[in-house]
């Protein structure tokens, strides 16, 4: 049962009432559905609404973007054109005008896509908590690890980055198999792959098999699958309403090679 | 990647009504102090616009124009019985009720008329503009407003009918089955063209060509929202719906809300061509049919039918998912 | 807007009327553009109270004890309602018209059937304190075996799930609603070809956007004034008051306007325990079903099997068809007895086949019981009769819609339940369909007509 | 239990009333200022029939706690119409025949307003996907996609006669 709701207008209030046990929230996509509906233990919410973590700011090409950010903001900020692909694969407009960066890190699989293609990015997160703050990189992050403030990573180099999501519609469904993936190449040659997958597992999956598999190859039809072969021991897929473990692990090399052939 | 292209056939036909424990519907109708006619219901609009229809059957049963007819229903305080919208029955045994009702008003109506106009009753018709005339003689007119007025005021008379249907129950022979289970059939045809993803077993379903036969289009505009909106729904079912996932084998992973519950979104609609055919029935209310069920029949077995065009997988259990189809495709391939 | 074809049936369909056969505009379409329209949930009124319910967690078990003494001390939860509380705790929709059995119960009582089952009803002065004193209830069960599938269900060494003694619906002393026409055997062993086929389907949510639900409202004189989205207001009424055991005087329904039906709204299922929370508090009660309810609790279009086989000769006329359909109306009846006989009217489909034999079984499972769903009984069976088609003609390579032609119904066949046939038009829907896409028809199924007797010209 | 008062601008008029915290968006609009056109469909965010504009913004009011929102301005559909006239939207979804049972029509209504303030020649495709969080369980959708490219061009036409006046 929700028995309070703050809105503090900082950061320091909303760790303090973290500190004391409060859950929080950025667009409470994630938190209210079950609130609304279901029973729950006594629950006070924090608010990130007007706590000042909103916006997108570019220091040559970093980018450093506010937790509470929306995913509307970044679906429509010209300077991340890569993102605005990933953002408006991830629900619906109204559900994107509430839903934050932040929030999208700790959503469940196969759902926050936008954390997949972070990890592909190598993106790292501000954590703030009552002793301080520190960075880690998202990949490493886990519930609990302290209030994310901002996220934080270098603009890909363009062409670089791939992603694809596939889902059971076009638009506004969770993923059957998301890639995302940043990849250099020199003279035909990769020479860095990193590349993040969701859908296919209990958390977005960071494909080192993958990696391992194209650095040192040129892309085409055979090492991709190839690689997709390698991936096939790393990914966890689970049944769910969207589909099967077995129709992800089946068609998982399909949309990776379609990421990053494009075809 | 290869894209394979189907086309797939499928016609059907659908039964008006039912035959559980008889099937009756009634209508009230009566006219207010300055000629509005108010139809007493309590039968329930889903949206498929049954407070419409019925106040068409009305006005044209009456002779009067649409802005003279107010439905009031769904009371049960009010408006007498009404078995209930399903069964394809809201249109044919409301609109009958209605008709029938409508039709002794009328008569009342007119008979007022022809006191206040000292004429035969026989002799009056309505211009459907609000006014009763005498046939060849148009300027011999009076309007609804005065005739009501004259029947509440100066002739103490009640402008109201009752109209009821009763489709009587049919029992079943036991060892047999004959029965009498309808009242009249309509008629569908689809043909669905599909595209299927060899490599991801993904279903698109193209157009949807669909012929129906309703008996007759009380308002074609609505008649066609039913059937769109039916063969949408039949396109859902066949490739998306299921509250069970992995029925029969586990009752897992349920889904729990319209993300999970899969339905085509506006981005999956096919293009649909329909057309009406139109061949009265002699029961219904001015010919018509109950559509409401039978639009989402055809689509299914239609897109079944195309997808084995497509790629050779014939599909018999419902929905036909990703998963089912690339089985089959992976089945073919093993098979070659 | 779809186009009319006037060409067909012309002589039939000459007509002189105003208003009949126009787009008149809906007369509710300014209320739902301005956001007017009054919907269930749109009334509101002072000191409403609301009921959630608590649920079976098991397909199949015996209930041991019912604790719900944690529920009562939820701040906010005013009452707790067990199946003793229920007047007339057993009901079956159809009851009013003679069907019975009555064998499903508006609360739980001594076992569970499936999973999700109401056990018992708690009443709050908010949705959030009603929610957490349902969950405060605490059920202990001992699990039993739960049978899950239709045909298994049949088997004589399946344990037996229902009170009647049967895990299917007895019709008149058959186990299936049968339709015997002609002599199928005879027809099977005509053939030049036989070809069967199995079909199935899953459950189907009719996922209205508007869930089930209602307000009852107690009025100054005592009567219960009931706001429902029933699909059918005196069939709710009268179930109602039968379970409440109260005179039909003492209700009042309201509705007529609703958010999407589809069938899913003719079960009565929230308006009993309503009425007996509105009764207990003398409040304002609403009970509406939450989406996860709806989707999972509400009855499902059922899920059905169906064997076919047909008996084929060269030139493509089908001379006998055999179905066995299967049902799965999950834990109770509701509508599906008669879906099942709705299904059995429908067969063999609008052909006309002269040996037909068909048994419709309505089957008990451990399943969310089904019921009613736009094309009842008849959707998954054209599923079947269609693809079956397709196989048919297929394999005895004949153009689809000419094997269709060559069998479709016209007016003055005899159809299997022995209506014979009138205002036939599958005939012209196929022709129409086949211009519409250009795909070629020879002259003689060019020619042929509803209303002209099979034999006769063409 | 801490209840607060939230001040919204609805529909341009100032309002004040006490919110619990499960108080959303959606049942503060409904239940406490009687503005019933946002429905609850599914309280889950995923059925769109309560979308309302936040700030401008369209978005689902079932998942808003309302005290997160004090001082926001919201539009609804019952704020829509001037008077007796209708918006652009609205009444080509009248002449478009795009409605049934009408449950979802409030919210298709407002994620197409908002559609339209951003991108006033919206393709069939990008009224799709600002459609999509928007269930309509009737109509097939395409009617809908129709009416509101419909009303695109009536709100472009009226646009670009007020300019050559």
């Amino acid at each position: 049962m929700l028995t309070e709701v703050h809105v503090p207008d900082d950061v320091s209030a909303a760790v303090r009432l973290l500190a004391g046990g409060a859950t929080a929230i950025g667009g409470g996509t994630c938190v209210l559905p079950w609130l609304n509906d279901y029973a729950s233990p006594p629950t006070e919410l924090v608010s990130l609404r007007r706590a000042g973590l909103s916006g997108i700011r570019l220091h040559g090409d970093t980018v450093e973007i506010g937790a509470a950010t929306t995913l509307a903001q970044v679906e429509h900020d010209d300077r991340l054109e890569d993102l605005n692909a990933v953002v408006r694969s991830i629900a619906s407009t109204p559900v994107r005008n509430l839903a934050t960066v932040g929030g999208n890190l700790f959503a469940r699989q196969p759902h926050g896509d936008l954390a997949v293609a972070l990890v592909a990015l190598d993106a790292r997160v501000t954590l703030v908590d009552e002793t301080g703050s520190r960075e880690l990189p998202v990949e490493e992050l886990t519930n609990g690890a302290g209030l994310v403030t901002t996220v934080t990573f270098e603009l890909p180099r363009p062409g670089t980055f791939r992603y694809v999501k596939a889902a059971r519609r076009r638009y506004n469904s969770a993923s059957l198999v998301t890639v995302a993936a940043t990849v250099t190449e020199e003279e035909g040659t990769v020479t860095g792959a990193r590349i993040a997958l969701g859908g296919v597992g209990p958390r977005v999956i960071r494909a080192h098999a993958v990696e391992a598999a194209l650095v040192g190859q040129e892309l085409t039809a055979d090492t991709v699958r190839a690689a997709g072969e390698a991936g096939r021991g790393e990914i966890e897929p689970a049944d769910d309403a969207y589909a099967s473990a077995w129709y992800r692990t089946r068609v998982f090399p399909v949309h990776l090679r379609r990421a990053l052939l494009g075809h | 990647m290869t894209l394979l292209y189907g086309r797939g056939f499928a016609s059907v036909n659908y039964p008006t009504g039912m035959n559980l424990g008889g099937d009756p519907s009634q209508a009230l109708i009566h006219a207010t102090t300055m000629g509005g006619f108010v139809i007493s219901l309590s039968s329930v609009d889903l949206g498929q616009g049954l407070k419409t229809v019925v106040a068409q059957c009305a006005a044209e049963t009456l002779g009067m124009p649409m802005e003279q007819i107010i439905v009031d229903t769904a009371d049960t305080d009010t408006g007498p019985h009404c078995m209930g919208t399903f069964a394809s029955r809201g249109t044919h045994r409301v609109g009958n009720a209605v008709i029938m009702a409508a039709r002794e008003a009328r008569e009342v109506m007119l008979q007022v008329a022809a006191d206040e106009l000292e004429v035969d009753a026989g002799d009056l018709e309505t211009d459907g503009s609000g006014y009763v005339r005498l046939k060849g003689s148009p300027a011999k007119q009076i309007h609804i407003s005065d005739i009501a007025l004259a029947a509440h005021f100066k002739q103490g008379k009640s402008i109201s009918g009752r109209g009821m249907f009763l489709k009587e129950r049919s029992y079943p022979v036991p060892e047999t089955g004959e029965m009498d289970p309808d009242s009249c059939q309509a008629h569908a045809c689809t043909v669905a063209d599909v595209e299927v993803d060899d490599e991801t077993g993904v279903v698109t379903v193209l157009r949807l060509h669909n012929t129906y036969e309703i008996g007759r289009a009380l308002n074609p505009a609505m008649a066609t929202q039913q059937v769109e909106g039916g063969a949408w729904m039949g396109v859902s079912h066949a490739i998306f719906e299921s509250t069970e996932p992995y029925y029969p084998a586990s009752r897992a992973h349920g889904p729990v809300d319209f993300s999970e519950y899969l339905m085509p979104g506006s981005g999956e609609i096919p293009e649909q061509t329909s057309v009406i055919l139109e061949r009265p029935s002699s029961n219904g209310p001015f010919g018509a049919k109950g559509i409401g069920e039978m639009t989402a029949n055809a689509p299914i077995p239609a897109i079944a039918n195309a997808i084995f065009d497509a790629c050779g997988v014939r599909l018999t259990t419902m929905p036909f998912t990703p998963e089912s189809v690339l089985r089959g495709l992976d089945a073919l391939r093993d098979g070659a | 807007m779809a186009r009319i074809d006037s060409e067909y049936f012309r002589d039939e369909r000459s007509s002189d009327f105003t208003v009949i056969g126009t787009a008149v505009q809906r007369s509710d379409v300014l209320g739902h553009v301005t956001g007017r329209t009054e919907f269930m949930e749109d009334r509101t009124f002072p000191n409403l109270a609301h009921l959630k319910i608590h649920r079976s967690a098991h397909h199949h078990a015996l209930i041991t004890d019912v604790d719900y003494s944690e529920a009562l001390k939820v701040p906010g939860v005013l009452r707790v309602i067990t199946y003793k509380d229920v007047p007339e705790n057993w009901y079956g929709v159809l009851r009013l018209i003679g069907i019975g059995p009555d064998d499903e119960p508006v609360l739980a009582e001594d076992r569970v059937l499936y999973k999700g089952e109401p056990i018992v009803a708690v009443v709050a002065d908010s949705e959030a304190a009603a929610l957490e004193g349902a969950s405060k209830v605490k059920v202990t069960y001992t699990e039993l075996p739960a049978v899950l599938d239709v045909e298994e269900a049949m088997l004589p060494e399946t344990p037996v799930i229902k009170r009647a003694g049967t895990n299917y619906f007895v019709y008149e002393g058959h186990h299936a609603r049968r339709i015997r026409f002609g002599d199928v055997e005879a027809g099977f062993a005509e053939a030049d070809h036989i070809f069967e086929y199995r079909y199935s389907s899953a459950p189907i949510e009719h996922a209205p956007t508007e869930t089930t639900g209602c307000i009852v409202v107690p009025q100054p004189g005592g009567r219960l004034l009931i706001h429902s989205n029933t699909q059918a207001a005196f069939f709710t009424l009268d179930n109602t008051a039968l379970t409440l055991k109260r005179p039909f005087t003492d209700l009042q329904v309201k509705g007529g306007t609703v958010g999407g039906g589809f069938g899913g709204k003719v079960d009565v299922m929230v308006e009993p325990l309503a009425c007996i929370a509105a009764t207990m508090t003398n409040r304002p009660v609403k009970f509406v079903y939450t989406r996860e309810e709806e989707m999972q609790v509400s009855s499902p279009r059922a899920a059905e099997r169906i064997y076919i086989k047909d008996g084929v000769m060269n030139d493509g006329r089908i001379v006998a068809r055999k179905i066995m359909l299967y049902v799965d109306a999950g834990a109770y009846a509701r509508h599906s007895p008669y879906g099942a006989t709705k299904a059995a009217a429908h067969l063999p489909g609008p052909y006309t086949i002269p040996n037909v034999y068909a048994d419709c079984h309505c089957v008990y499972t451990n399943r969310t019981p089904s019921s009613a769903m736009r094309g009842f009984g008849v959707t998954i069976a054209d599923f079947a009769i269609e693809s079956q088609m397709d196989q048919v003609a297929r394999a005895l390579h004949i153009d689809p819609l000419e094997f269709r032609l060559r069998n479709a119904y016209r007016d003055g066949d005899v159809k299997a339940h022995r209506k014979v046939a009138s205002g036939t038009a599958l005939i012209e829907v196929i022709q129409s369909t086949a211009a519409l896409v250009g795909h070629e028809l020879p002259e003689e199924y060019r020619a042929m007509s509803s209303s002209t007797p099979r034999g006769a010209g063409a | 239990m801490p209840v607060r008062i939230v001040n919204l601008k609805v529909n341009g008029v100032d309002q004040a009333f006490m919110a619990k915290p499960e108080t959303t968006l959606l049942l503060a609009l409904r239940e406490q200022l009687g503005l019933t056109g946002a429905k609850r469909g599914c309280a889950q965010g995923a059925c769109g029939s309560c979308t309302v504009l936040l700030d401008g913004a369209p978005v689902v009011s079932c998942l808003v706690p309302a005290a997160t929102v004090d001082g926001s301005a919201v539009a609804t559909v019952e704020g829509l119409a001037d008077g007796q006239e209708l918006s652009d939207v609205q009444q080509a979804f009248i002449d478009g025949f795009a409605t049934q049972c009408g449950f979802c029509t409030p919210g298709m209504i407002m994620s197409a307003e908002a559609l339209l303030a951003r991108n006033p020649d919206p393709t069939a495709d990008e009224v799709n996907e600002a459609i999509s969080g928007n269930v309509c369980r009737c109509t097939g959708y395409a009617p809908i996609v129709s009416a509101i490219l419909d009303a695109a061009r009536r709100r472009r036409d009226r646009a670009g006669q007020e300019a050559t006046r």
